[in-house]
């Protein structure tokens, strides 16, 4: 199997047999920490942080903000709510386009020490057919992740949400994705998401990963008020949910996708401490995945996995490691 | 000079009144910020529990003074985040990010420094005056409750909205005044968006630089949420990473309601996604 | 229309004319603001708090407990978990069964000074078609809610997650419920709220009541996890949340559903002040229900509906309203 | 007696350290509570916030002391919840909703009363002793900070796991010798799962009455939520309104895991809903 053959260059690119060292569709991971799409910009990070952010990269893989065939402006602002114990965001999947990511992020993501994972989203099978080829020339990119789980891209909704369709999607994509890993991005706002699992894994998914936010509707705050309809808050009209409001809905769905498919499972919602990954790679996640959390610390990835192993008082020059 | 990776667990020394609002200090082994840059800051502990079950993330404050390895900020009590900050005490544990984003630029060709705030947002042309040789301040209040904020800089000629204090009148009425005088001048304006757009609308007609720090929402202040934009000449900008200092030729207008549009966009918006 | 005969006497029976009296499905209630299924008893209320419980009732109706043909012990223990900003519940829909709660507990229901909404659930048509004909008989019901969103029975989560059955069960039980008005509560768990509550209304439902509680999994705490698989907390195995981590995503979905269908809405989930209440109001919501919030004060329904009627000071002896 | 439907915002009047614990007082209009009966508290600023952004919920404490109109609560920081409340001070808020539950009944036929408890269920013991004119009171203790509570009740015998006070040993040790001596007695016992159970079957096995004070989750107090059911002889009852005090007879055993099934059942279990 192709994917075999590239696999095993992987190993010794990002090699790690340390205590957490992962396999995960053929790449060598060192430990079970990755981000989740669109919640961290590693250009950005290097440019705010410089160095260090390649030294002490938080992630054992990373995995790019969602990247469309055409540029997207992404949502008017507000595009933040802060709920209770959570975040909605109403972005919009801004992103410079798949030509231009390619010719400008992709030389800068390739310098990273950890493999590239590019998220991908479309409106077609075609679309993502595209996408999917374009990426799969591209020897930076060690994996692919197809969002099918943005709550408010009508097509996205419909194919994430439903199983047939989703399993047709993907069996479609599959190819076009060559010898590259195909991870499915599942939609939490479905009736059966185990099923959209099976689904996906039917049409050749090498790997699954939920969860995505929950529609949610942000609410203009009481102060505003006082005119007849406040109408939304965001920008973009409604928004998902992520963060500790969420973890419970995430265990619940990764357990029962888990549960169902033999293909490994990248599990997120919510996570802020190693014993919050324990719970979901105690169900049955392959990998974890940290999004709003590094918000607040941007080091939340390494001290997961630095306390996953252990040693939670190394990594951080910090009393409390978190 | 970039930002440690690492978010830091500081010590608060003091947290004092000044009028409507609070001064807290902490000890900060740095990196010291540029005057303009802000960090995001979170009590260390109960850090939510207020107000609708909130705060989760941290919230992002202009440095408004960095000397001797203290860092002060100037807050003000609007919700659970700030609330939660303004009651810590002496000895309390803030979890600090930063310095990030794009300070203050120095004045080209010999023009004088005009700084112009209002109400918290005096903060960053604090520590901006503490930078300059010399520098002409005008400071906005509501009344005179907030007007003790003026405390924080040095000679500031002040407008109240109650007459309270100096101009009885705008912030603005100042800065005409000032440009009519001499107009070789870089205007540095932080305060709320309606006196920023005034600032900007009276610079441009009179073709006077000016650098406008912004607000927005932000989630995690160094480019990672895409949650903080502002729209510009050139699209959407974050203004984490490319603000929150910004040429005010890079703007359109200053919004002044939370839900904009960009002012153009080389980019498409196909429809409302997330 | 033999249920706006009702409707008539039933205004007479609860009166209401002040400043929020609301019409839903042709009964008058005093406010808007009524209880979630399950989350107060009123029996169990009357024997803690003694008169004060009829005196000051908090609620506009009152909505029982779900009520199954046969009794149901309910599920093993713990049934609880507390999630970040909000409740995990397995309670397992305890109750007597149909006949007892007819027999014993509806000549204590009907004492109270407020219309009572019998919620009932059955594993299939049939089974519903006979609870709801067993409660149209009984002058003490002034409504029935269809419990179709309880999201761990197999057979409720079909039925409520899938538009096309959901349509033919409510036809099918619509007859059932005579002269009754017939409240569908939808369940959240499902790709499409809107499609649900518009086939529930084109199967004669007269109401449809939402948010239930989102599908989520409870693992045992932390300090537990010295072995291997610590596995479920809840004796139930997987639960359901509620409290304000929900809020986000009820709003969301009160609004698909309020801008779909023509028939009322009632609104809830993470309701805690009269603000968040309002939210749902303004989204189209007719009545708003109130559930994880009564269990730290039980009087928080009243203090809701007279902070939307201005005089939030004069129902609390205590100096904050809430 | 009924309890007020409205919960009531009491004022903190101490909170002070004993041993292992503190103890709690605040200014209480009433009703006075009877011996075993609980309380829902919660604090009334920054309830949430801690260590996993909870609390949410009230927790229930029974009463420990009830008198001249303060009611005294003993506390052990477990968790978040325990956490806020052990962290409050003279002058903070406090909402109750209480007195909640069914108590402790007075001995029958003059019988003696043997109050037996263990850690943190010593509290429901001392107001228990207060009320009786006459008590035997066996206390056990993990270790000398912990048997520091003791000083709660009057005259008690104690056991301590690490022998640091009292018998080394059990405090149900205490209990055999005691019924040995004289089993005309009635117990009354609460602490931890497993020294209930154990006090549970010395007290059948010798035909003792006992009545035992258990605890379980609760999130309402008052009936509302049924999540707080143990498994009794006629099925599930729930803790809040059928006890926390239990008649030793109704249960089969009291159950040491926190999932339990119901030892005996009129009614069906058809499969696991919610
Ligand atoms: C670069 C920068 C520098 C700043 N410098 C300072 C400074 O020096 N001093 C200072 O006092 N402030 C400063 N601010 C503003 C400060 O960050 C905010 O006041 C603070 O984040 C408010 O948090 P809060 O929880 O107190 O209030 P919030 O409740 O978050 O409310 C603040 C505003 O946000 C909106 N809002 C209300 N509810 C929500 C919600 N649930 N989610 C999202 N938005 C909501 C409303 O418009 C409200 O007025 C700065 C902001 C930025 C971006
Ligand atoms: C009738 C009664 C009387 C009581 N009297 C007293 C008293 O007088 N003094 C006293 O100190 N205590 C008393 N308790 C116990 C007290 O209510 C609990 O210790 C308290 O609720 C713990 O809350 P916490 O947030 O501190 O800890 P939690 O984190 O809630 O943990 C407490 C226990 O609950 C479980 N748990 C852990 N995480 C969770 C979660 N997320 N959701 C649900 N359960 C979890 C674990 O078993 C843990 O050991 C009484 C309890 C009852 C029912
Ligand atoms: C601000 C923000 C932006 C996001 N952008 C994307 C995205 O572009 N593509 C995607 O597949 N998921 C996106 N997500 C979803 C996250 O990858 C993740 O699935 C979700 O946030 C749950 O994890 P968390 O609770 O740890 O944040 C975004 C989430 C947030 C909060
Ligand atoms: C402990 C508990 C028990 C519940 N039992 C039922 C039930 O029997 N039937 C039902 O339809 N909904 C039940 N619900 C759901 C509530 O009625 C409500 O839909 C949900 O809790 C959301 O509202 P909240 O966030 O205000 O609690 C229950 C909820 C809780 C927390
Ligand atoms: S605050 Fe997150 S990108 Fe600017
Ligand atoms: S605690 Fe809610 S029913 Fe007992």
């Amino acid at each position: 199997m192709p994917s075999r053959e590239r696999s095993r260059r992987e190993r010794h690119a990002y090699g790690g047999n340390g205590p957490l060292s992962v396999d995960f569709c053929g790449l060598t991971l060192a430990h079970p920490v990755i981000n989740g799409s669109g919640t961290f910009d590693a250009i950005a990070a290097r440019r705010v942080f410089g160095a260090a952010l390649d030294e002490r990269f938080p992630f054992a893989a990373f995995v790019s903000k969602t990247i469309t065939l055409q540029p997207r402006a992404g949502n008017p602002p507000p595009r933040l709510w802060e709920a209770p114990a959570g975040l909605v965001n109403s972005i919009g999947l801004p992103n410079k386009g798949l030509q231009r990511y390619l010719a400008e992020d992709l030389p800068e993501l390739a310098r990273l020490p950890a493999p590239l994972i590019v998220n991908v989203m479309g409106s077609s099978a075609a679309e993502l057919e595209a996408l999917a080829s374009a990426c799969s020339a591209r020897a930076e990119i060690s994996a692919i992740e197809l969002n099918v789980s943005c709550p408010n891209v009508k097509t996205g909704l419909d194919i994430g949400a439903d199983p047939r369709e989703l399993g047709r999607v993907v069996a479609s994509v599959r190819p076009a994705a060559g010898t590259k890993p195909l991870i499915v991005k599942l939609t939490p706002n479905c009736a059966d998401v185990s099923a959209c699992a099976a689904a996906a894994q039917a049409g050749g998914a090498d790997a699954v990963s939920l969860i995505n936010t929950l529609r949610a509707y942000a609410p203009a705050p009481p102060a505003r008020a006082g005119h007849p309809s406040p109408g939304p808050w965001l920008g973009g009209g409604s928004g998902g949910l992520s963060g500790p409001a969420v973890r419970a809905v995430a265990l619940a769905q990764v357990a029962a996708v888990a549960a169902r498919v033999s293909i490994p499972v990248i599990g997120m919602g919510g996570i802020q401490t190693a014993a919050d990954a324990r719970r979901f790679l105690e169900l049955g996640a392959t990998l974890v995945a940290v999004g709003t959390a590094s918000f607040s610390d941007p080091l939340i990835g390494a001290r997961i996995a630095a306390e996953l192993a252990g040693r939670g008082h190394r990594v951080s020059g910090n009393a409390t490691p978190f | 000079m970039s930002a440690p990776l690492q978010r830091r667990l500081l010590t608060l020394t003091a947290n004092e009144r000044l009028g409507a609002y609070r001064v807290l200090r902490a000890v900060d082994p740095g990196p010291p910020p540029r005057a303009g840059q802000f960090a995001m800051l979170a009590a260390a502990e109960r850090w939510g529990g207020g107000e609708d079950e909130r705060p989760l993330l941290a919230r992002a404050f202009s440095y408004a003074r960095w000397q001797e390895g203290e860092a002060h900020f100037l807050l003000e009590d609007v919700g659970p985040g700030t609330h939660r900050l303004c009651e810590l005490g002496a000895g309390n544990g803030l979890w600090l990010l930063g310095p990030l984003g794009r300070g203050f630029e120095l004045p080209p060709e010999r023009r004088r420094a005009l700084l112009v705030g209002g109400g918290v947002g005096i903060a960053p042309l604090a520590i901006w005056q503490d930078a300059l040789d010399e520098a002409t301040v005008l400071l906005g209040f509501r009344d005179a409750a907030h007007a003790h904020g003026a405390g924080l800089c040095r000679d500031a000629l002040l407008a109240t909205d109650d007459g309270s204090h100096g101009h009885h009148g705008r912030v603005t009425d100042l800065l005409e005044a000032e440009l009519d005088a001499d107009a070789h001048a870089v205007v540095y304006s932080c305060g709320p968006p309606p006196m920023l757009e005034a600032v900007r609308a009276i610079c441009a007609v009179r073709d006077v630089p000016a650098q406008l720090a912004l607000e927005a929402g932000m989630a995690c202040g160094f480019g990672a949420c895409f949650g903080c934009v502002v729209p510009t000449r050139s699209g959407y900008a974050r203004l984490c990473v490319d603000g929150p200092v910004l040429d005010a030729a890079e703007l359109e207008r200053v919004e002044c309601h939370p839900a904009s549009a960009p002012a153009a966009s080389g980019t498409r918006t196909a429809g409302t996604v997330r």
